[in-house]
């Protein structure tokens, strides 16, 4: 019992920390037909900045309270900073460019934010723990949870909420989905996609910068930290099916929940069964669990 | 199949210019650069794969399986059998990774578009995760590999260089044969047109499979020749994701005009590498990312088509 | 009269989920006979082609190619015994040249197993599609880029890679879609007599009843996945059933 | 048509060429300079709390010794009278990259010894390479004992002692401190480092105490994963109370972290082997009582140490970069201290300028005076250097406002190291023969 709970809220976890940043991705793709490598900079460009806000506050002695509102604008700020001059200068150059280009250009992307984050914050790693610590622990079936961690669920699920409800609820997200569905007929009845995309894009972004930001505090912010999440977060978002929200969810919690008992069962399977499912799922269905609708043309 | 292949402009080109590459490196340049050229050499190979599939609109971003699948079988193969012979070193890899792409064929060939990128990526990964976790195969460590020998004999870095470029050759005229070939054109047809190359009574997925496979060939081998002249492999520098975006990047930089452009290309971008490493040890990602997107705006069509302007080269005799 | 019947279909049908596309068709085609398709839009003329040539698997009924089932084949297998077809659009290489489209045709239909491996470009193969070429008429166009080639051209080019393996068969789909008005007749005049000369059957698809009544010594009316009338042009044109489904006066 | 192509080719021909010349550059060595390659990570996870401190340290000593500034017994100006100039790389992006790289120090660079390397992947590596090469190559930080115990080296040296003494110390301290433990697990990160660390970890306690027990389900995550939530909870579910960790870089503070808002070192002994870096980086929130080694006499354990060479490095590590010395930093320094001492006893010996082979040969066995002890080259053929190795309690000094360590043991070499030509594991499983302990 205890086992299974303990297994079962590792994963949640990990989920919720997956998820929030292949949501940003996996809207990216849905709208803009993108496969942002470049994804990986946001996050890492969020928590620096988080780290770096986190720092301020602390050495100036500033109130704890003021640790929330702060991780929410350095993703905010990274996002708008570092969507709009991607998409503006980069990305829209290519739009109507083969779709593999435009991986490579955003991996060329990911990789000067790289270097540019040792330029910009040095190669000192960051630890900006203070929001963690001030929340410290709970008990939960007879294993210590930092509070911090488990408002990593809550975050999460505020997202998926606010996603949820924007997408179906508002004109906004209406627009959205016609351009997902078919970009052409939007295009025709005379929605400005341009207009469209670089929302999309900074969404996303700011998306992937939050995760970041949020984790900083639970982890050493160093360079070259962003690498591994790249690949990961594209084996969720495929398994969940490419430009799907749902999908981005369910991806998430698999991946989540099944390195969780991996790493407490079979330590040694920890990487290989999340690209494992990824394989098996592009192999039974190559369009991800929940593939969005698609536009059919003759 | 290779009747008159030595009549044809690029074959003789190619090894005119992998002569003469044998030879000023080894009486004119630095000693240093040796290593580069044979780097450059062996990773072309993988990037001549890449841009046959790339003929047919296949990206694979898991190319670094073939790559990294081809370095491992050489490197166990000498830490169980100690195979250290350069001949078997080579035919082992490109054996071991055609046999792995042969069968992985039978599910990549019905993929297109990202899609297949995607499920390269995957396979790719499966093998990283493996790797890097498993310690008898020396986890993120790797293996150090021993140098070359051929017929008992050690190898000086001089003759490994030479055999190398003399695998190129074959390798590179080999898929000249192949391009020049019905089939050849077939999988440039395919691009163009699927339905028709079915009602022309061929299997669209057979042309793709068996080109699939070819590559991975290409992919072992450059493996292969890559672990034999570094001395050492590991899964961060062979097999992991970025490695794969690394390939596709300098097959785009490289262009697919010309069997000589992968190689031509490799060879650049190692020299790119060194230096960006000497003058920016910080900085050289940013460099190698920086190039990537130049050539992305500038030079759509890769150094080749720059070559070609420079020479007005190349042009008639080009497949496409 | 029987004796010489290449490809015979009986008690064909077909239906998408229950909709109904061919309703027990059963036809004949003796060597050498042109034969031409009329029918509305969604008269399942397409359909019977698609059958014929294995691009659709039929929901029962059975089609005979020189007196051997090969219902439900793959669309490769039909082309290699001698049974081809056009398109509606035609389907070529685009960013090829005339002859290099041809080229791919003909050695594929001349090579196999290893031989694919040799060069595309020789000599004999090479002559053929010179003579192919010819035949169609576009031989003066034959080292430029498709795309930039007007539909007419792309038609004859489309009809040309269908028949360098001298099928016994060939269906047309449309040959004269989207083809200009003063091409349309240039066209069919160099393909019915390139047809005519191999003795290969034709059956085409058409909408334009002047090129019906001009060029097929048999017509089938189709209606709601019927053959609603097979007679000669004069009398099919002619008979009321057909009028008033098909021509719609 | 052949002499068109021909055109064709030499053009193409002397445009190689041409690049080629352009590339040309491998400037010449006078013998006043000795150029040498300092490796460490300065990009990467490692950067920060590793390679740049140990970028540092060398900086330090390099310039007193050009200088001649520094204290005694290192003194005289230079290496054999030679000043140093380094060029400094970067380590990060596997072992593979790093081969690359060190041909191209060799035969590009043409340097005249290659000093650093932390990562024991790099390390293992890197050896093989260097002997093939024939070039004269000092580890500083890296710990594997595979280096030696796989084959002795002929060109390679290791100015730092091998894991098999830091888990020894760990098992000795953990004995000494905690009789009654007899269950324990382990957090390493998966490559050599860590798995050796481990597996010596495990024999010694089997060894020296009777009795225990390791957990069966040990976690090896890879490398720089930096997330570790869930094996924190794997760890916590284990009965042992024990936890032996060689993490090091960003991941044992990504680690400790994670530990510590989630109480996990109140529940358990964490004995971390390297985690020096890591305290200083949390500072005052770093949680007391944790067993904490640096690897020898250095950083964390080092700094009330009285001996002059230290309190003048950390003097002037101070007053240069405005932070306390870590363990890298020492170390690295210490190699290059090692090939003064071997440059200048070449020079004395032949009385000119010493060729590598006379460097080589005068480094073998060498007993060189470093910052807190005097350190010898006493095993893996004259190559490998032993030292003591130290554990302590982590204690916060409220007055000097700096971390520091309580409950200090140092295990001198002879005591946790087998005698030259034993293989590490065969002497621990034979009871350590002729081990001197005080």
């Amino acid at each position: 019992m205890q086992f299974w709970a303990t297994v079962f809220l590792d994963g949640l976890t990990y989920a919720s920390y997956l998820f929030i940043v292949s949501l940003g991705l996996t809207i990216i793709f849905g709208v803009m037909k993108i496969l942002n490598v470049a994804h990986g900079s946001f996050y890492a460009w969020g928590a620096y900045t988080a780290a770096f806000a986190i720092g301020i506050i602390t050495d100036n002695d500033l109130p704890e309270a003021l640790f929330f509102p702060a991780i929410l604008l350095s993703a905010i700020l990274v996002g708008i900073v570092l969507g709009y001059i991607i998409e503006r200068f980069i990305l829209r150059k290519m739009y109507n460019q083969d779709i593999h280009l435009i991986v490579l250009a955003t991996f060329g992307v990911f990789l000067i934010f790289e270097d540019l984050i040792i330029i910009t914050f040095g190669v000192d790693p960051y630890l900006p723990y203070q929001p963690a610590m001030m929340l410290g622990w709970v008990d939960i079936v007879g294993l210590n949870r930092g509070v911090y961690q488990l408002t990593l669920i809550l975050l999460a699920s505020v997202v998926a909420f606010s996603c949820w409800y924007g997408l179906t609820k508002t004109k906004w997200g209406k627009l959205l989905q016609s351009v997902i569905y078919d970009r052409e007929i939007s295009e025709a009845m005379g929605i400005n996609v341009t207009k469209v995309y670089v929302v999309t894009f900074i969404g996303g972004a700011i998306l992937g910068a939050l995760g970041g930001a949020y984790v900083a505090p639970t982890t050493s912010v160093s360079p070259g930290f962003a690498i591994d999440l790249v690949v990961l977060s594209f084996a969720v978002v495929v398994i969940g099916g490419m430009g799907s929200i749902p999908g981005a969810l369910i991806g998430s919690l698999i991946v989540g929940l099944l390195r969780a008992f991996a790493v407490h069962q079979a330590p040694i399977l920890e990487l290989f069964v999340v690209f494992a499912v990824m394989a098996i799922v592009l192999i039974i269905r190559p369009e991800g669990l929940f593939a969005p609708p698609k536009a059919r043309k003759i | 199949m290779f009747t008159g292949i030595f009549k044809d402009t690029s074959v003789r080109v190619l090894i005119v210019f992998m002569i003469s590459l044998c030879f000023i490196s080894s009486f004119i340049l630095p000693d240093w650069m040796q290593n580069n050229f044979m780097y450059g050499l062996s990773r072309g190979l993988a990037i001549l794969g890449l841009m046959l599939l790339w003929r047919t609109n296949l990206v694979s971003f898991g190319h670094a399986l073939y790559y990294g699948f081809g370095a491992y079988a050489v490197a166990l193969c000498q830490k169980y059998f100690g195979i250290t012979d350069i001949l078997l070193r080579f035919t082992i890899a490109v054996a071991a990774a055609g046999i792995l792409g042969f069968f992985l064929g039978f599910i990549l060939r019905k993929y297109r578009e990202i899609f297949f990128a995607m499920l390269s990526l995957a396979f790719s990964m499966v093998l990283y995760g493996l790797l890097a976790k498993a310690e008898f195969l020396g986890s993120t460590d790797g293996m150090s590999i021993s140098p070359s020998t051929l017929f008992g004999l050690e190898l000086t870095r001089q003759y490994l260089f030479f055999l190398i470029t003399f695998f190129v050759i074959c390798a590179a005229v080999s898929i000249q044969a192949y391009l020049r070939s019905t089939l050849g054109h077939l999988t440039t047809a395919i691009q163009d047109n699927e339905i028709r190359v079915e009602f022309l009574g061929f299997s669209v997925q057979k042309a793709i499979h068996i080109k699939y496979v070819i590559s991975a060939c290409l992919a072992g081998g450059a493996g292969g020749l890559m672990a034999a002249s570094l001395g050492q492999v590991d899964p961060d520098s062979m097999v992991n994701w970025n490695v794969s975006g690394e390939l596709v990047f300098i097959t785009i930089m490289s262009g697919s005009g010309n069997i000589l452009a992968p190689f031509i290309g490799a060879i650049i971008f190692e020299f790119i590498r060194t230096y960006a490493f000497e003058w920016a040890p910080q900085a050289w990602a940013a460099i190698v990312g920086g190039t990537l997107l130049t050539i992305i705006f500038f030079f759509p069509g890769g150094i080749w088509s720059i070559i070609e302007k420079v020479f007005n080269y190349g042009k008639k005799k080009d497949v496409k | 009269m029987s004796s010489n019947i290449v490809l015979k279909a009986s008690k064909l049908n077909k239906s998408f989920s229950g909709i109904v596309a061919a309703k027990n068709i059963n036809v004949s085609i003796n060597q050498g006979e042109i034969v031409g398709i009329i029918g509305a839009n969604g008269a399942g003329k397409t359909v019977f082609v698609n059958m014929i040539t294995g691009y659709l698997k039929p929901t029962s009924g059975k089609i005979e190619f020189l007196g051997t089932d090969i219902t439900g084949i793959e669309p490769r297998e039909a082309t290699h015994i001698g049974l081809c077809r056009s398109f509606q659009i035609s389907q070529v290489f685009m960013t090829m040249t005339v002859k290099q489209n041809l080229m791919i045709a003909m050695s594929l239909a001349k090579k196999s197993g290893k031989q694919l491996l040799d060069p595309i470009d020789d000599d004999e193969i090479s002559k053929e599609c010179d003579s192919i070429l010819e035949l169609y008429k576009i031989k003066d166009q034959k080292d430029n880029i498709v795309s930039t080639l007007s539909q007419g051209i792309r038609k004859l080019l489309d009809i040309a890679m269908a028949v360098v393996g001298n099928p016994k068969v060939i269906l047309l789909d449309e040959p004269t879609s989207g083809v200009s008005v003063e091409e349309k007749f240039g066209i069919m005049d160099i393909v019915i007599a390139a047809l005519k000369k191999t003795e290969t059957s034709v059956l085409f698809v058409e909408h334009d009843m002047e090129i019906v009544e001009r060029y097929v010594d048999r017509v089938m009316a189709f209606y709601q996945g019927e053959i609603i009338c097979d007679a000669p042009p004069k009398e099919a044109l002619s008979d009321k059933k057909v009028i008033e489904y098909v021509l719609g006066h | 048509m052949k002499i068109k192509i021909f055109n064709k080719t030499t053009k193409i021909v002397s445009a190689t060429m041409l690049a080629a010349t352009f590339m040309f550059a491998s400037p010449a060595i006078s013998k006043d300079t000795v150029k040498v390659g300092i490796v460490s990570f300065l990009t990467g996870p490692a950067a920060g709390v590793f390679g740049v401190p140990a970028k540092q340290g060398a900086q330090i000593v390099i310039d007193a010794i050009n200088n001649g500034t520094m204290p005694a017994p290192y003194n005289t100006k230079g290496f054999a009278g030679a000043k140093m100039n380094p060029v400094f790389s970067d380590e990060s992006g596997g072992g593979t990259k790093q081969v690359g790289l060190f041909r191209d120090f060799v035969e590009k660079q043409k340097v005249d010894a290659m000093i650093g390397y932390i990562s024991s992947g790099n390390c293992m590596a890197i050896g093989p390479i260097a002997d093939e090469l024939k070039m004269l190559t000092v580890f500083s930080t890296c710990g594997t004992p595979r280096l030696y115990e796989e084959k002795l080296r002929t060109h390679v040296f290791r100015t730092q002692a091998n894991a098999v003494g830091d888990s020894m110390a760990a098992a000795k301290y953990i004995v000494d401190m905690y009789p009654n433990e007899k269950n324990y697990t382990g957090i390493n990160q998966n490559y050599a480092w860590g798995q050796d660390s481990y597996k010596f970890f495990e024999l010694a306690m089997a060894q020296l105490s009777p009795g225990s027990k390791g957990s069966d389900k040990p976690q090896f995550p890879k490398l720089f994963v930096g997330q570790y939530g869930t094996e924190i909870s794997a760890l916590s579910l284990d009965k042992a109370k024990v936890v032996h960790s060689s993490f090091w870089n960003g991941d044992i503070e990504a680690f400790t972290l994670q530990a510590m808002v989630r109480g996990f070192f109140q529940k358990k002994i964490f004995v971390s082997s390297v985690g020096g870096s890591a305290v200083d980086a949390l500072d005052k929130k770093f949680p007391d009582g944790i067993v904490m080694g640096t690897r020898g006499n250095v950083g964390l354990l080092a700094r009330d140490d009285k001996s002059p060479l230290n309190v003048w490095f950390i003097k002037e590590y101070k007053k240069r970069f405005n932070a306390l010395p870590l363990g890298p930093s020492y170390q690295y320094a210490r190699s290059i201290l090692a090939y003064k001492f071997a440059m200048d006893k070449a020079m004395a010996k032949t009385g000119s300028f010493p060729t590598q082979d006379q460097v080589i040969a005068a480094m073998k066995n060498i007993k060189f005076k470093s910052f807190t002890e005097t350190i010898s080259m006493a095993r893996g053929g004259g190559h490998q250097a032993v030292h003591s190795v130290g554990y302590g309690l982590t204690k916060y000094n409220k007055k000097g406002k700096t971390p520091g360590a309580e409950k200090v043991k140092m295990y001198g070499p002879e005591c946790i190291y087998p005698p030259a030509g034993t293989k590490s594991e065969d002497w621990i499983n034979a009871g350590m023969p002729g081990a001197k302990c005080n």
